[in-house]
């Protein structure tokens, strides 16, 4: 054991593939659309309840992060994945349609990181050839989970964030040389700082963030300069001010475009968006294109993903309780010199 | 960073309401959509039979139909981002939270979904409506019984 | 004339200024704002202040929400002046808002035209 | 938007065509009733900016636009108002209103000529300031 809730994988899996669907919000106003593998026109993807259609924003994206990888269905072992509507029942109704074995996942929005994670120590164990990890968030059936139905008219803070429509999916392998591989994980501990607010939801979980960033690092024996990006998944931009804030006044030099923050950049600083993006698919949608790629092209040589949720339901703050929030940590590297 | 301390921090980061600006908005927004209704009572008074004193239900009814527009068009939301309580509190919001819901939930049914959710969030404002006038008219009542207050 | 639309606007405009600094002083939800302004037009009717303010302000007296609570008690205190206190029980039942109709008419008409539209 | 907007341009235009300005006018009854009529109205000048009075028949039609700030006390100028007209007429019904709807509809009992038409004005007139809410 390295430390407390830290995963070493000795093994290195790698994920084999990436692939992202994102809805019609995200196609006209993300600047990562480009690098999404499918993107639709409308909300519905042709379904009649927007949580069917976030059941089958996931199913696409297994689909593409399957096909990317030169596999089929049959192929993949385990799915792993979770969202945020009732009881994940979109999640459930793709994997009973994938009908592989399935776990799913419940930790909000850092489930990229936490499927990730989950999905890397199946492979470690030798459990599984390939593993679907991934996580998706829909807006409109999310939205109206968690605060107002969609058309309700009411004023948004801009420490606001936007839920997006948006579905990344992973392929897990056993090791394989020249695709990014796992190589650490930390799984968070649930950190509330007392914060009740459910429209400011980067400040709760930016402490939260901070915890696993500390830990992550002193297991591993790293700085923050070990890095060639570190990304939370959404803080948006009052969350990330105050990461970065707790981060270096713990004596972290914070610096540099290496820190990024995925719902921040997920709509181009829009303020139509309020402070940024989030949901399940945030994080999952930014790790699984951009910072992908980007490794694959060599340009990021290790990353840190670190995803953050907030824990809340509708009943606990109308019952006036606190916002509990985590953070999940994978470390991915590119090539065999880097990392230990 | 304890809790105290991070708790002063977010305060400073998190960006102030802009009250000042929210409250002109506000006005200006809320004045509007009265004025509006305005115009739609002297329009009943002008063509129809109807008084001052009983122009405001079919104005509020059709203030209602408008906000029933605005809300399936889409366009109900903004208004409010941009008016906040100048456009909630104007009957139009009560009937934006009640179109709203019924048009969120018409796919669980029409009589779960539709039936069951559209006082979801204008329930309360019936609720204590009618409870508050129960109690103000049941005091004011006694209070003339005991030759305290006229009528 | 153009006066009862410029005191239309001031005064429903003030009913909307007294709501948000419910919303950002006060820093209650919607739905306890809303609350609140109901029960005050009700107790102002008790008062028998609400009804000279719409002889005044017109729409910006009858459109802003608190005017549902006083058409309530309003409803209410007539039954009861006829029947005494039976009639505040009675006027409860016999009061009917025209807003609630509306809202639930075209609520529902409005469930089978529309779907919600998650854009900015 | 576009739609209500241009619906309350239209009212504005057409209510502001229809009031009469400004003025106290009396008709229809004796030349020595009129003006009974209108200084009885006068009296209360500071508060009243506009008047129209038809006598028809038995009846005694009022429609009184106040002045902005006095329509808080609408309810007691039409109370009073009412008390003296009856007074100096006792032989007529009084049908007094601030109510601009009255005001405009009897503005419009002038040009009615015949007899059944203006009955039955008369008698929608009176209904209607009647009416509560």
């Amino acid at each position: 054991m390295v430390a407390r809730g830290v995963i070493r994988f000795g093994n290195r899996p790698t994920i084999r593939a990436a692939a992202v669907a994102a809805g019609p919000t995200e196609k006209k106003n993300s600047p990562f659309s480009h690098q999404f593998d499918r993107l639709y026109d409308s909300d519905l993807i042709g379904q009649k309840t927007n949580e069917q259609a976030h059941r089958q924003l996931i199913e696409d994206a297994c689909d593409l992060a399957l096909n990317k990888a030169g596999k089929t269905i049959s192929d993949a072992d385990y799915l792993v994945c979770g969202d945020l509507v009732n009881e994940m029942t979109p999640s459930n109704f793709a994997a009973a349609s994938t009908g592989l074995p399935y776990v799913g996942l419940f930790s909000a929005c850092a489930t990229s990181t936490s499927a990730l994670a989950y999905a890397a120590l199946l492979t470690e164990v030798g459990a599984a050839s390939l593993v679907l990890a991934g996580a998706a968030s829909h807006h409109s059936a999310i939205e109206r989970q968690f605060r107002y139905p969609v058309e309700y008219g009411f004023q948004k803070p801009q420490n606001a964030q936007w839920t997006v429509t948006a579905a990344g999916f992973a392929a897990v392998t056993p090791h394989e040389p020249g695709y990014p591989s796992i190589c650490q994980a930390t799984v968070g501990r649930v950190v509330d700082y007392g914060l009740t607010d459910p429209l400011n939801m980067g400040a709760a979980m930016a402490p939260a963030a901070f915890d696993t960033f500390r830990r992550h690092l002193e297991a591993a024996g790293t700085e923050p300069e070990d890095y060639d990006v570190i990304i939370t998944g959404d803080l948006g931009a009052i969350g990330t001010q105050l990461f970065r804030k707790m981060a270096s006044e713990a004596g972290y030099a914070v610096e540099g475009e290496r820190w990024r923050d995925a719902g921040k950049e997920f709509y181009g600083g829009d303020p139509a968006f309020f402070a940024g993006a989030s949901g399940a698919g945030c994080s999952a949608a930014v790790y699984f294109s951009d910072v992908y790629s980007r490794m694959m092209e060599g340009e990021y040589r290790r990353a840190l993903l670190m995803a953050t949720g907030a824990l809340l339901s509708p009943l606990s703050f109308q019952q006036g309780e606190s916002i509990p929030c985590t953070c999940h940590a994978v470390e991915l590297v590119m090539g065999e010199g880097e990392g230990r | 960073m304890d809790r105290q301390a991070y708790s002063q921090l977010e305060q400073q980061i998190t960006p102030k309401t802009p009250i000042a600006l929210n409250l002109v908005k506000a006005f200006v927004t809320g004045g509007i959509i009265c004025t509006i209704g305005q115009g739609i009572m002297y329009f009943y008074m002008y063509f129809f039979d109807f008084t001052e004193r009983t122009a405001g239900n079919p104005t509020v009814a059709t203030m209602i139909f408008i906000a029933m527009l605005l809300t399936g068009f889409g366009k109900y939301k903004r208004i409010a981002q941009f008016g906040g309580a100048g456009s909630a509190v104007p009957v139009t919001g009560f009937g934006n939270a009640m179109i709203s819901a019924a048009i969120e939930h018409r796919t669980e049914g029409y009589v779960l979904g539709v039936g069951g959710n559209m006082f979801k969030l204008a329930g309360s404002v019936i609720v204590f409506g009618v409870f508050s006038a129960f109690v103000v008219a049941l005091i004011k009542t006694i209070l003339v019984k005991l030759g305290v207050v006229g009528w | 004339m153009t006066a009862s639309f410029l005191i239309a606007f001031v005064v429903g405009g003030l009913f909307c200024v007294i709501g948000q600094l419910l919303f950002d002083v006060a820093k209650l939800t919607p739905g306890h704002t809303l609350c609140l302004l109901v029960v005050s037009g009700a107790v102002l009717d008790g008062f028998g202040l609400y009804e000279p303010l719409i002889d005044f302000a017109g729409a910006g007296a009858t459109i802003p929400i608190t005017s549902f609570g006083n058409s309530l008690t309003h409803g209410a205190l007539q039954e009861a002046e006829k029947h005494g206190l039976v009639g505040v029980i009675t006027g409860m039942f016999e009061v009917t808002s025209s807003g609630i109709s509306a809202a639930i008419l075209f609520g529902f008409i409005a469930s089978l035209l529309f779907r919600s539209k998650g854009r900015p | 938007m576009k739609r209500v907007i241009a619906i309350a341009g239209t009212c504005l235009l057409l209510a502001g065509c229809g009031a009469g300005a400004g003025e106290i006018r009396v008709s229809g009854g004796e030349p020595e009733e009129n003006q009974k009529v209108e200084e009885v109205l006068k009296e209360k000048d500071g508060r009243i900016v506009s008047a129209v009075a038809v006598f028809v028949h038995e009846d005694l039609l009022v429609g009184v636009q106040v002045k902005p700030f006095s329509r808080f006390s609408k309810t007691k100028i039409e109370e009073e108002l009412t008390k003296e007209l009856e007074k100096a007429f006792p032989e007529e019904t009084v049908t007094l209103s601030t109510d601009l709807k009255i005001f405009w509809e009897t503005d419009k009992l002038d040009e009615l000529e015949e007899e059944d038409k203006l009955h039955k004005k008369v008698e929608t007139i009176k209904s209607l300031s009647k009416e509560e809410t």
